[in-house]
């Protein structure tokens, strides 16, 4: 019987609404109290917390191999369908749940320094305890509808905190994208739930799962469209290929937000879903083999691109595409559990480079608030020897890059690593991934690379931020470095919690999650890599990484950059990298411009307005109007006609009768 | 006043008398408001008792066909010239009211437009008698005679206003072709009586059944020609060409009073001698459904195109006459009971319209455009809201009597396997609504052009009582027309049907006295 | 015997009438024409009387009484409208129309 | 006592309420109007827990009014139309309480025609006579048409009358299949009733003719609800209609048409609407409808036009989860019926009073007014966000369960109709954008007063409603659950049927 | 062919070629004398047919009183002069003539019409008939019998013809 945290759980995903009703209501009457704001803010946060990781404390002494399900009420009971407002808790969940509160809460309080000055403080608190509630409701939430729920809130939160200042288009057109983009992914979401629904008559993960063995034959085309669909709302919500356009835009939200929504938590539901759904895509291997591949290509693609772009939270935000590839990856090879390490510790260090370029950008901005200077914060050609003025923020940076680039024992390179042993591993099987082994060792140099010339450039050689700027630049207040060094703290140990049994390590993570990875675990091809052949791998990977590091240090000149200002236009590749590839604007060549010009002119100025409504419509008054002024005329005022007229009726009578 | 009438002998001199009291009863009106005339006919005052004298002469008719209909007064024997049904005295009591209510308008109107002729009250007393005879009619001499005693006097009537050149352009034109369409229907009676022998409906039915004469090409000649002349009175597409104009230039209550009684009479006459006489032959079901189809459209979508008031209402009557002929067309007890339902509502509507339009056109009644009318409702609310309620009614729009009719028309048209023609009968309604919604457009949601711009309209209080009696109505049967239904069913269903075709014995050759 | 000639000669008579009011402008002579057309059908009145009774003969004589009282009432009118327009050609009274 | 007189009491009040109205003094009026209309919903609101779920049509009287052509009035709600009731006395005092500052000219006039409009609603939904039905089914036509012509925008004659014709036009056919259904029927039996419940029970197989009358109602309901491509009188008369009248007639008035294939069209000839071919065609213009509906909405300049287009959207799921006839597709089809009202209904508020204010409804007038009334922005988004189906708002639960039962039968034109939360996000999401987000660019603007607590007094009840709907609609879907199941009983053709159907 | 049907034919053709002449003469004044030989010849045809006493009516009333009304109107008026003609043109005689034409060619069929036999009267009954009661008495004594309804109508119609025609031609209203 589950204990009392745990009939608690409710209060986990609750907590934070309350507090978004709290301060939504500040927000509307008292914008200006900002003491209340943080301390419901922040402090729902480290409640809700608090719950979750008392409610795990106890479903660890329990460990129940099947999850426990709290049912609240019913949602919507129609016929069969019966659909229930219920919570699930499980170990999938449970990490979950830890990452988001946890991280979550490091980063409201970052928040608490970073947006300190904004006046939309308020509304900021709420829409961000509201992206929780849903993250957490996505987590918990026991059915495909419930976690639905959480799904498109999410997506929600993370269009209004996009567009947080939305006084500037720009920041609002990208919260658009954003919704919208992963719309197109929420329907395939969509569309699966009512597959499933369909062929399995429930849509509760137990029933389904349970169901599923018996209702799908294995590599079905059914459960196959399943995972196709599923998978494309997770291209939508982690920005996988080809959705991914959205979350370089997204950077344009508050730095804070990018950490928790765009790197921590929201961007790894799509790894949650696939996790979660193990069972199906355990079933329907092509489906697995599209995640993984659009995984490996994603993470290579997105890594190239981040070579070259100079502001810096653009650089992460496609390393964030790059290493949701790399976790679709993993769990598309089946590596559920090393797919969820790498979105954990992923967590931990990229929020931590999220808030610590928010801290150099808070830096970089206050600096040039207080010169009234219009030069671009976050562009990296205007940082530089960043590290003499932050030197909490570089340190701990370094440590995540190094993390990221996956250098031992950092947290990255644990989690790296088994993704790629588990892919190499598949790879004896099935020999296509060898493919997508050899796409994630390609990333994994590139990261290296990019991530050091993000650090190069970013904190090393001279300062280009100017000289009168260069004065009020410092570190910021402890509510903002104090988040950071935990952050730093969790990914220079995070990789404990999955130490490879390779290193004599518990594999803690995977033996946590073995209860819900393990129907899919069983469906799969068992694969073994002898010892030496992981250790090999392992020596390749640090190699990779450290020659992508080496290189960059020897092939970039920090010192030789200019200002943005000043900077020349990129050529050739680099401008095809700069430019991303040109995916946006072939997006909106192809699919955004011809949907607007059909809809504008085909469909509302010549169907709408021409055919149905002038021609059909006006049309058919207009006629009526034109036979009766027809009729009009031809009653001249003269007899002579109307006799005429009379007498062919007369006619027409007589013949009529007479016929 | 219980006495037993059901049993009236028509060729006894006594019942005679009874059965046509409300007949005799007006002709004697109509002889004393001569006299009136011809004693006292120079001043207002002469116009308003001559007037009166004819209201009171309306009345005891109208009383006298109450006192029949009351006591059920029936004639025994067959082949008489004057039936002694509810039809007739329903349909009687409908021309008496529309008579009574033209001459309330009346009032006020003559002296408006300074028409010192008294005589107007004696030709209306003389048209409606000819009404009431052609509604009674069971001959077709009697009935050519009411239409032609009818004709002369609306003749006369059209032109009364002899300063007015559209009024005598007016007359000529209705004096013309009306002249020309009773040639066809003398013709028509003529062949009929040469197919049948007889000039009796019932009689002319007994003989088609007897005879077996549906196909017979002299019969069906004449049923041909009768037609024609029926729809010309009625203003039937293609014969229609004379009603809008001389709806136009006609005194505005005589307009009213032509597309009302008038056109009731001829319709009257036209459902008694379809049903008793030619109730077995089936050629003129598709004549009259075709006249119906062209009639409702064509008439609706000339009243489309109209910019006057009064023309629009002229060519909207044409259509009602098309609706009309679509219970002629459906032939059933069910379509004479709609026919007569119809009328009635049809009635109180036009008579009102006109009534409003007489008020409201001061400078001119031909001069009134729709447009006219807007910002009425801002200042002469009572007025508009009684004009807004008789074009939701002529338009056919649940609450108001006109639905009721339309709604009853449909039921018969549907009924007798017409369900082609009901539809086109609606879509004709739709169309309409394109010239009726603009006058309520105008009223209602237009500004007033000018401050002044309806000081002038005053109906009077007769008028305003005669609108207020049509509005209400109109409102009233709308929402429970249940006792005039019954009215109507009784007195449709009172109309004697032909006898099927059967193939028993011809009758004997009767004397040459034409007994 | 006759009845067939005259119910053709009637009818021939009849159709002249028409034929008279469709081919005239001029507001008496066209009522002319209708009187033709009374006359026509008075012929064929008379010769059905010969086969079918003495009522045919009494149509005829009311339709003389209808006659005279619409030439009455008709010349009235014409009288009238020649006092508006001067005239009783059609052609020329058209002021109604539309 | 309660359940015989409530529908008539429903139906009288808002009559009674208009006479008064009209008598008294013009600056009484819209207090009046208020008062009436909150008795009207006090009368309604004891339905919600008296209604026996399972015990179909009740609340019914029956009342002789024209004997002779078998004319009764009768009433009575089932699950069905349960709500529809609800809805609009619901809707009604909302609509007054937003006209307070919008109409200024004629106001006994305005509320004394919008409480008739309330009878007329009502009695659309209540009616079990058919004759009454028809009856009621013009009389609101009239009330709406004043309302749009003479308290509408620049073009509101044109809108006015486009309403009135395109809706005579359909129901004056619908009459004559009205006419004929009854006169087969009474063939059958030899009882001339307009009574439903008759008819329903002994209309049979009518054999060719079925389609024709089928015709002739489908496209009186087509016009009314709009479907493509009977639509276009909806933008005319949205955007030219007041607050109130487009509220009403978004939120009811569309919803008739919806109603009359639900309770009329598909009961009477199942074997004609189920007819493959049929059903077919009507599915594919559904989906039009959304899509369409959608993509039009998604390039207007108007803000009331854009809320228009997007009714087509909607109530393309509505046709669709009809047509798919399955428990869920039916109960959604529902869900979405309330949802729209309660949703394109503050739409139309919020347009309304934006419109107040500024005088002008085109989505570039505006910008960046979450900054000057965040309030109003906040309503705005969350009423934009239940509109494009959000879930945990109303529009979610609608939308979500036709689409799950429209997948169990026809699961390609389900997923078709998918791709319409896509197209809804594509054109509110930008106009929430334009309106306000983006800078605050326009000086107008800037000086906005935020909403009234009369203004909050009517958007609140809706909000409220979206959350509820949208976290706990069991209360409603319960209610109407054996409703739906009545009806898919009986249209569901018999096995082997679909064979020997009508043409 | 019998002597009668001679008769017959010769008033007939008279009848027809004046009501050409009238229906085809420019002046009004022709016209109405043309008219005035139709109706006597009519008048002839009426005594073949044993309608011997319409006949004196058709000359009396009609050739005498009506058509010397319609003589005195035209005087009046002035229109016997000589003057453009009323005809209309061309295309008013072409649709004049095939709208007649095809008026004829529906009558034609009358010519064989006859009533069926069973109505009809021996031959020669009408004939014996007036020697019976006369030639007034056989119209008259169904006319005040049978009749007298649509006799007594007669007398209203030619009451409100005057007065019409007096509210019409008086020359003050």
């Amino acid at each position: 019987m589950p204990a009392a945290a745990l009939k608690l759980i409710w209060l986990v995903p609750a907590l934070p609404l309350i507090g978004f009703l709290l301060n939504g209501a500040l927000a509307l009457w008292r914008p200006n109290a900002k003491a209340a704001v943080s301390t419901i803010g922040v402090g729902v946060l480290v409640l809700a917390f608090a719950v979750a990781a008392a409610a795990v404390t106890e479903f660890a002494t329990l460990h129940p191999a099947a999850p426990l399900v709290f049912r609240y009420w019913e949602w919507m009971p129609v016929g069969d369908l019966r659909l229930d407002f219920a919570l699930q808790f499980d170990q999938l969940a449970a990490v979950m749940a830890l990452v988001v509160t946890g991280v979550g809460a490091l980063i409201h309080l970052f928040s608490v320094g970073y947006m300190h000055k904004d006046p939309g403080y308020a509304r900021y608190f709420a829409y961000l305890n509201l992206f929780v509630f849903f993250m957490l409701l996505l987590v918990l939430g026991a059915s495909f509808p419930v976690m639905f729920v959480g799904w498109e809130g999410v997506g929600l939160c993370s269009y209004l905190l996009i567009g947080f200042w939305f006084n500037e288009q720009i920041n609002a057109d990208a919260g658009k994208k954003a919704f919208i983009v992963n719309r197109i992914g929420d329907f395939g979401f969509l569309v699966a739930m009512l597959l499933i629904f369909h062929t399995t008559g429930s849509l509760d993960f137990t029933q389904v799962f349970a169901r599923a063995q018996a209702v799908f034959p294995p590599a079905g085309a059914t459960v196959t469209a399943i995972t196709l669909f599923l998978f494309l709302g997770c291209t939508g919500k982690s920005a996988q290929i080809p959705l991914f356009t959205w979350l370089p835009d997204a950077m344009q939200g508050p730095t804070p937000v990018s950490a928790l929504i765009h790197a921590a938590t929201m961007v790894t539901a799509g790894v949650y879903l696939v996790a979660r759904c193990n069972v199906l895509f355990a079933l329907a291997p092509l489906g697995s083999a599209t995640v993984a591949g659009v995984g490996a290509l994603t993470a290579l693609f997105a890594a190239t691109i981040a070579l070259k772009q100079w502001d810096i939270k653009r650089v992460l935000a496609y390393s964030t595409i790059s290493q949701l590839g790399y976790m679709f990856l993993g769990v598309g090879t089946g590596a559920y559990a090393a797919g969820m390490f790498h979105l954990v510790t992923h967590a931990f260090f990229k929020a931590l480079l999220f808030l610590g370029s928010g801290s150099v950008i808070h830096a970089m901005h206050h600096a040039y608030h207080a010169t009234h200077s219009h030069d671009d914060a976050q562009d990296m050609r205007n940082m530089g020897g960043l590290r003499r003025h932050l030197p909490w923020t570089a340190t701990l940076m370094w440590i995540a890059t190094l993390a990221i680039a996956g250098i031992p024992p950092l947290s990255g390179f644990f989690s790296k690593d088994e993704i790629l042993g588990a892919a190499f591993a598949l790879a004896t099987a099935q020999p296509i991934w060898y493919v997508y082994w050899l796409m994630g060792v390609a990333t994994a140099l590139l990261t290296a690379f990019y991530m050091t010339r993000l650090m190069l450039y970013t904190f090393h050689g001279p300062n280009r931020t100017g000289d009168k700027e260069r004065e009020h630049l410092h570190e910021p207040r402890w509510v903002m470095t104090g988040p950071l060094m935990v952050l730093g703290l969790l990914t220079l140990v995070g990789g404990a919690l999955n130490l490879p049994e390779l290193v004599g390590g518990g594999a803690f993570l995977h033996h946590w999650l073995e209860p819900v990875t393990a129907l899919g675990d069983r469906m799969r091809p068992a694969v073994e890599l002898s010892r030496g052949v992981e250790w090999a791998l392992v020596g390749s990977a640090v190699a990779v990484a450290a020659l992508g590091m080496f290189g960059a240090a020897r092939l970039l000149k920090p010192a030789a950059l200019v200002p943005a200002r000043l900077a020349p236009p990129e050529t050739g590749v680099g401008r095809l990298l700069w430019k991303k590839w040109y995916v946006d604007e072939i997006y909106d060549a192809l699919i955004v411009r011809p949907v607007q010009w059909f809809a504008r002119e085909v469909l509302w100025k010549t169907v709408d307005a021409r055919i149905v409504d002038g021609l059909l419509v006006n049309g058919s008054a207009t006629a009526s109007r034109a036979l009766g002024w027809i009729g009009s005329r031809l009653q001249t005022g003269e007899v002579g006609f109307y006799v005429v007229l009379f007498v062919v009726g007369v006619l027409l009578v007589v013949g009529g009768a007479v016929r | 006043m219980n006495v037993d009438l059901s049993a009236l002998d028509l060729s006894r001199s006594g019942d005679l008398l009874v059965a046509l009291a409300p007949e005799l009863l007006l002709t004697l009106a109509a002889l004393v408001v001569l006299l009136v005339v011809a004693w006292r006919h120079r001043t207002p005052q002469d116009l308003r008792r001559a007037g009166w004298v004819t209201l009171a002469g309306l009345g005891v008719a109208a009383l006298a066909t109450w006192f029949l209909w009351w006591n059920v007064a029936r004639a025994s024997g067959i082949a008489a010239m004057i039936a002694v049904d509810d039809f007739r005295f329903v349909a009687d009591w409908l021309f008496l009211g529309t008579a009574a209510l033209t001459v309330l308008v009346s009032f006020r109107y003559l002296e408006r437009e300074e028409l010192w002729a008294p005589e107007y009250y004696v030709l209306l007393l003389f048209a409606t008698l000819g009404m009431t005879l052609m509604a009674g009619a069971e001959d077709l001499m009697v009935l050519f005679l009411g239409l032609e005693l009818m004709s002369v006097s609306v003749y006369v009537l059209a032109g009364i206003n002899r300063r007015s050149a559209p009024a005598a352009e007016a007359a000529l034109k209705y004096f013309l072709l009306g002249a020309f369409a009773s040639g066809f229907l003398l013709y028509g009676i003529a062949l009929v009586y040469g197919a049948t022998a007889t000039t009796n409906f019932t009689l002319i039915g007994v003989q088609v059944a007897t005879l077996g004469l549906q196909h017979d090409t002299m019969l069906l000649l004449g049923l041909g020609l009768l037609l024609v002349g029926f729809g010309f009175k009625v203003a039937a597409v293609p014969f229609h060409m004379w009603a809008p104009d001389v709806y136009d230039g006609s005194p505005t209550p005589v307009t009213g009073y032509m597309a009302t009684a008038v056109k009731a009479a001829a319709f009257a006459a036209l459902f008694r001698l379809l049903g008793e006489a030619f109730g077995a032959v089936p050629a003129w079901r598709e004549i009259v459904w075709w006249l119906a189809v062209a009639t409702m459209v064509v008439g609706n979508l000339i009243a489309l195109a109209q910019r006057s008031f009064k023309r629009m209402l002229a060519y909207s009557s044409i259509a009602h006459a098309g609706y009309l002929l679509v219970a002629v067309a459906a032939g059933t007890a069910a379509g004479s009971a709609a026919f007569v339902f119809y009328l009635v509502a049809y009635t109180l509507m036009t008579v009102a319209a006109f009534a409003l339009l007489a008020a409201k056109g001061t400078g001119g009644e031909r001069d009134v455009a729709i447009d006219d009318l807007a910002g009425l409702a801002q200042r002469r609310p009572w007025l508009a809201f009684a004009l807004a309620v008789c074009m939701l009614s002529l338009l056919g729009f649940p609450g108001t009597a006109g639905f009721i009719g339309k709604w009853y028309i449909l039921v018969a048209a549907v009924a007798a396997g017409q369900g082609l023609l009901a539809a086109i009968l609606v879509l004709a309604s739709v169309i309409s609504a394109g010239y009726y919604l603009p006058v309520i457009m105008a009223m209602y949601m237009k500004p007033e052009p000018g401050e002044q711009a309806h000081a002038g309209m005053q109906l009077g209080p007769l008028g305003n009582a005669v609108v207020a009696v049509s509005v209400a109505g109109l409102l009233f049967f709308g929402v429970r027309p249940n006792r005039l239904l019954e009215i109507a069913r009784t007195s449709g269903a009172s109309v004697r049907v032909a006898p099927a075709v059967s193939s028993s014995a011809p009758p004997a050759a009767r004397d040459a006295s034409g007994r | 015997m006759l009845l067939g000639p005259a119910l053709f000669v009637s009818a021939a008579l009849f159709t002249l009438g028409v034929f008279g009011v469709l081919l005239r402008r001029n507001a008496i002579v066209i009522f002319m024409c209708v009187e033709l057309m009374l006359n026509a059908v008075n012929l064929t009145f008379v010769a059905l009387a010969q086969r079918l009774g003495v009522a045919g003969q009494l149509f005829v004589f009311f339709v003389m009484a209808v006659a005279a009282a619409e030439a009455a009432v008709g010349l009235a009118i014409v009288l009238a409208i020649y006092r508006h327009k001067g005239t009783v050609n059609l052609q020329n009274i058209d002021l109604l129309k539309g | 006592m309660y359940a015989q007189a409530v529908l008539t009491a429903l139906l009288a009040w808002p009559c009674v309420g208009a006479v008064a109205l009209l008598v008294a003094p013009e600056r009484w009026a819209k207090h009046l109007a208020l008062a009436a209309s909150l008795v009207e919903f006090a009368i309604s609101v004891p339905l919600w827990w008296v209604f026996q779920p399972a015990a179909g049509m009740q609340f019914q009287l029956d009342v002789p009014w024209i004997p002779d052509w078998g004319i009764h009035y009768s009433v009575g709600v089932d699950g069905i139309s349960l709500f529809m009731v609800l809805l609009t006395t619901f809707l009604v005092p909302l609509s007054v309480l937003g006209s307070y500052r919008y109409i200024t000219t004629h106001q006994r006039a305005f509320y004394a025609l919008l409480l008739v409009l309330t009878s007329g609603m009502v009695g659309v939904f209540v009616s079990l006579d058919l004759f009454l039905f028809y009856v009621m089914w013009e009389v609101m036509l009239i009330p709406m048409y004043f309302i749009i012509g003479v308290w509408g925008g620049e073009n509101r004659l044109y809108a006015a009358i486009k309403f009135f014709i395109y809706t005579f036009l359909g129901s004056l056919l619908m009459l004559v299949a009205i006419l004929a259904l009854v006169y087969l029927v009474a063939q059958r039996t030899g009882l001339y009733s307009f009574s439903y419940g008759h008819v329903i029970a002994n209309i049979g197989r009518l054999g060719p003719l079925a389609f024709w009358l089928f015709g002739a109602f489908f496209l009186a309901f087509a016009i009314k609800v709009p479907m493509f491509p009977f639509h276009t009188w909806l933008p005319d008369a949205h955007v030219e209609a007041p607050t109130a009248g487009s509220v009403l007639l978004a939120g009811i008035l569309l919803k008739m048409g919806t109603y009359g294939f639900l309770r009329f069209a598909v009961p009477f000839f199942p074997q004609v609407a189920l007819h493959p071919a049929v059903r077919t065609g009507i599915i594919a213009l559904a989906l039009i409808g959304i899509l369409y509906g959608g993509l039009v909405a998604m390039v207007q300049p108007d803000f009331k036009k854009l809320i228009a287009y997007s009714s087509v959207s909607h109530l393309g799921f509505v046709m669709l989860g009809i047509w798919a006839l399955t428990l869920q597709s039916v109960q959604g089809a529902l869900m979405v019926m309330i949802n729209h009202g309660l949703s394109t209904g503050a739409l139309f508020f919020l347009v309304g009073m934006l419109y107040e204010r500024r005088h002008t409804r085109l989505i570039e007038a505006f910008g960046g007014l979450a900054k000057v009334v965040p309030l109003f922005a906040a309503i705005l988004t969350l009423v934009s966000l239940s509109s494009i189906g959000l879930p945990a708002t109303n529009g979610f639960v609608g939308e979500f369960l036709v689409l799950v039962g429209s997948f169990r039968t026809h699961p390609v034109a389900a997923t078709i109709a998918t791709t319409g939360v896509i197209v809804a996000a594509m054109y509110l999401l930008p106009a929430l954008q334009r309106v306000i987000y983006n800078p605050l660019d326009k000086p107008e603007n800037q000086g906005l007063a935020d909403l009234s607590p009369r203004e909050l007094a009517v958007l609140l009840p809706l909000v409220a409603c979206i959350v509820w709907i949208g976290v706990y609609p069991t209360p409603f879907l319960r209610r109407m659950e054996p409703s739906a199941q009545r009806f898919i009983e009986s249209v569901r053709p018999a096995p082997g049927a679909t064979a020997a159907v009508a043409r | 062919m019998p002597g009668t049907l001679v008769i017959f034919w010769g008033f007939a053709g008279l009848a027809l070629a004046s009501a050409l002449l009238c229906i085809t003469r420019r002046s009004a004044v022709a016209s109405a004398l043309w008219l005035v030989v139709t109706l006597f010849a009519l008048a002839a045809l009426f005594v073949l047919l044993d309608a011997q006493f319409i006949a004196v009516l058709q000359v009396l009333v009609y050739a005498g009183a009506i058509m010397v009304l319609f003589l005195f109107v035209i005087m009046l008026l002035n229109l016997g002069r000589p003057g453009p003609s009323d005809v209309k043109g061309p295309l008013g005689v072409g649709t004049a003539c095939l709208l007649g034409g095809v008026l004829l060619f529906q009558l034609w069929i009358l010519r064989k019409a006859v009533p069926s036999a069973p109505i009809q009267l021996p031959p020669g009954s009408m004939a014996r008939l007036q020697q019976e009661q006369g030639l007034v008495g056989a119209i008259a004594r169904p006319l005040f019998d049978t009749y007298l309804i649509p006799f007594e109508i007669t007398s209203l119609l030619l009451l409100a013809a005057i007065v019409g025609a007096v509210v019409l031609a008086k020359r003050k209203l």
